[in-house]
Order: C-alpha cells, then structure tokens, then sequence
C-alpha cells in the first residue's frame, strides 16, 4: 500500500483562529468527507461555523475523492467590501 | 500598473484610484467601446470609525481567497456587463490593512446611458459584497480585534 | 481650483477631475464628515460619438444661465442631501465646447451606507437633467449644429 | 414724463437663434407682458417654443412691473447634462 499523500488545507476568516493556523498540510484520508471527519475532530468549534468548501478552486457539495496534492480550502461567510 | 488583478494590497489611494481609472480608460478607447458610452458610474467603500462598545474602528485587515477570487471577480465583471448592457465594469478590493476614512473597494462602470450605468454599478457592488471570497477583522482603538460577521447570500451575479 | 463654482469651462478631463474630487474630500475630512462615510459614489456623463443621419456628434456645446445655474446647483445639493442622507453632494457642469468621450458634468456624493449613496447618486443626477439652466447644440462631422431639445421637467429637487 | 429706462434681456439656447443675438438692451414697456407683446411681435418664432421668464433671476409666472436695469431672461427647455 502506497503511504497517503498530502493534502493541504487551507482556513480562512474566523476559521483561521479555530484551528490556529491558515494552512496545514495532512496526510490524505482519501476523500473529502473523511478529512471534515478529522477536522471537526481535532478542531470541535467548526462545527459550530457554516462554511462552504472549495477543492481546487471548485465549489463541492457532498463527497469527493480527494488525490494527491489537491488543495482544500474552508470559507466561513463572506465579508467582502 | 495591473490591469489584470482585482485584489490589491494596502487601501486604494486617490492618486492610485485616478491612475488605475486613466489607465482602464485608455485601454476602454483603443478598443472604441469609449465612443458609445454616455455615462461612468463609480462606487468607494470607505472604511467607517464606527462606535463598537467604548471603542472605535480605527482600520480593518482584509484577507481573500485570491485565486478564487480574481476567477470569481472576473466572473461577476462579466455577468453583471451582460446583464445590465454595460459596456465595461471593473472591481478592485484591498488585502491587508485599510485604516478608518481610507477605500477598500472600488467598482466603475461604463454604460451608454445613465439608468443602466446606475443599475450595473450597484448591482456589481451587490455582487461583491455577497459573493467575493474575502473576509474582514476590524482593529480597536482598545487594541482587540473582532472579525466581522459574514453572509453567505444566494449566488446574485 | 475653485471649489465654489459649479460651472467649468470646457470639459472636465481626468486630472481635473481627479484633482477637484481629492481637494472637495480633503474639505470634508476637516469637518469630520469622512469618519462617517461608509460610501462614496459618481457619476460622470460623457459626450457620446451618436449617429445623426449621415453625420456623427463630434462635440456639444454648452451654454448655462450662469448665475441662475449657480444658485439652483446648490439648492439641489441641499436639497438631495438632505432628502438622501448624505454627507455630502457636489455637481460640476461644463460650459463652452466639450468633445466626444470627454465628460461634461461630474456628480460626487458620500454617505453612511451603499443605499443611501446609490440613491442619492440618482436623485442628484436627474435633478440636473431636470432642472439646470443648461442649453446644448451638437457640432455634427458634416459642419452643421443642432441644438438639442430639451425639457421642462417638474421640479424634481 | 420720464422717457423709458431700458431692461436687459437674455435669450438662452435655441431662442438665441430666433431673436439673432442672446442679448437686447430695451427701453423698458413697463411690465413684463408688454415686454413680451414686443418681443413676440418683432420674433413671431418666440410664439412656436415654450420658455419659462426669469427677472433678476427669479422665476416668474403672470406679470410684474419692470424696473430699470431689469435682466429678463427667456428659458427654453433645459437640456444640462
């Protein structure tokens, strides 16, 4: 079995201070649902937060398969302007 | 000058402003979409020293997601010219601090006439207040800081 | 720069323009207005290149009552502000010969919020289409004029 | 009898053209609607196009007294912008 690849993980707004960092760089857990799994784990406040979900600069909703280098990023609400 | 970035670091200055707005012109009348507009509309967001308990806003840092926002803003440029028949629109938004009184966000439209200048110019402006991937932490006259509370509107571009 | 007048010989070009709006802003924030601000928006009316049977517009020329225009440009500025909530209203008007893709009238508003700005913006711009003793004449490519027909608007301001 | 003061009258836009000139300088008739018999009949044209009256800049509907060094002005329809 190959070791699993990272992924990087990108927070912004407010997220940035529930996990303390804008950035981190985990070991894949192969798909999409798996990583929130892990994160709402290890960081309980987003799941307080609505957020939306980008992968690769496109917007998801539901699962996705999650490869190699892919880049995820959770946007809280907006606040432009 | 970039004409091709819409997120720009630090606030945008009136001799900035006026720079960017010339250039975007010139390059509007190379291309002769100069001699069928009648009308220019633009809008400032400022940022406001607003009263927050004993203190005041004294600056606010922006953050973005920039790659997806510049697709994002180009997207909006589009649809809202589509629209609202704009001959051209432009949005420019602020990373990083932007102080009381001083311009975080600059839209400008050209339109043939003035009602659909005034309609694109304010439907772009609604555009990237609820759909621009950026958010805001407002700096205290006390020394805290608050993020600012967001929306996730519909989609309304 | 005359901050007074409201009538400017000859059309309102991009420095001039830029240098007006930066000298009016800086009067305001001696005033304190610019803390308040959330909002700044214009509006700049262009000559447009239109289609005259064979001929195009290469020019207006703009004629003004000049001290009636003075008085009546600040009754709307009071008028508007205070109907919208602005800060702050300013309208510049040009006289005397203005090409195509020049601008001729320049409007400036600033308020707390977007929705005041937006509709103050309007309600300043077509008190001026509407009430400013302004006549104009189109110089046409074949060497003819036309005085471009007018109306007598309701007061609207 | 005092021989008439004159009054200052101002032609804007299109009237220009039909009076030749955007300013006369006349012995005053009196009162306004004298002034305006005068002028109608000596630019039958003024009869075709609607005008609002200004004297001494401000608007005036039905008639008024004329004094000497008097500005009449005749507006045609606006058109600023």
């Amino acid at each position: 079995m190959p070791s699993p690849m990272p992924v990087t993980v990108l927070f912004f707004g407010s997220l940035s201070d529930v996990a303390g960092t804008d950035r981190l760089e985990l070991p894949s857990p192969g798909d999409l649902h798996a990583l929130q799994s892990g994160l709402e784990a290890r960081f309980p406040a987003l799941q307080q937060t609505p957020y939306r979900i980008t992968v690769n600069l496109e917007f998801t909703h539901g699962n996705t398969g999650l490869a190699p280098g892919d880049e995820v990023a959770l946007l809280p609400p907006y606040a432009g302007g | 000058m970039n004409l091709e970035s819409h997120l720009v670091n630090g606030p945008l200055l009136p001799l900035w402003i006026c720079e960017q707005t010339a250039a975007w012109e010139e390059a509007l009348a190379r291309d002769g979409a100069a001699a069928r507009s009648g009308a220019c509309a633009s809008f400032q967001g400022i940022i406001r020293a607003d009263a927050v308990g004993e203190d005041t806003v004294e600056a606010i840092e922006y953050s973005a997601y920039a790659p997806l926002a510049e697709r994002l803003f180009n997207e909006m440029e589009r649809s809202v010219a589509n629209r609202h028949n704009l001959h051209a629109v432009r949005i420019w938004h602020s990373v990083g601090l932007v102080r009381a009184g001083q311009c975080s966000m600059l839209v400008v439209v050209r339109a043939g006439h003035r009602a659909e200048a005034f309609d694109g110019l304010r439907a772009a402006v609604e555009a990237v207040k609820a759909g621009a991937p950026v958010w805001k932490r407002e700096l205290l006259s006390g020394g805290g800081t608050r993020w600012v509370e967001g929306t996730f509107a519909q989609q309304i571009f």
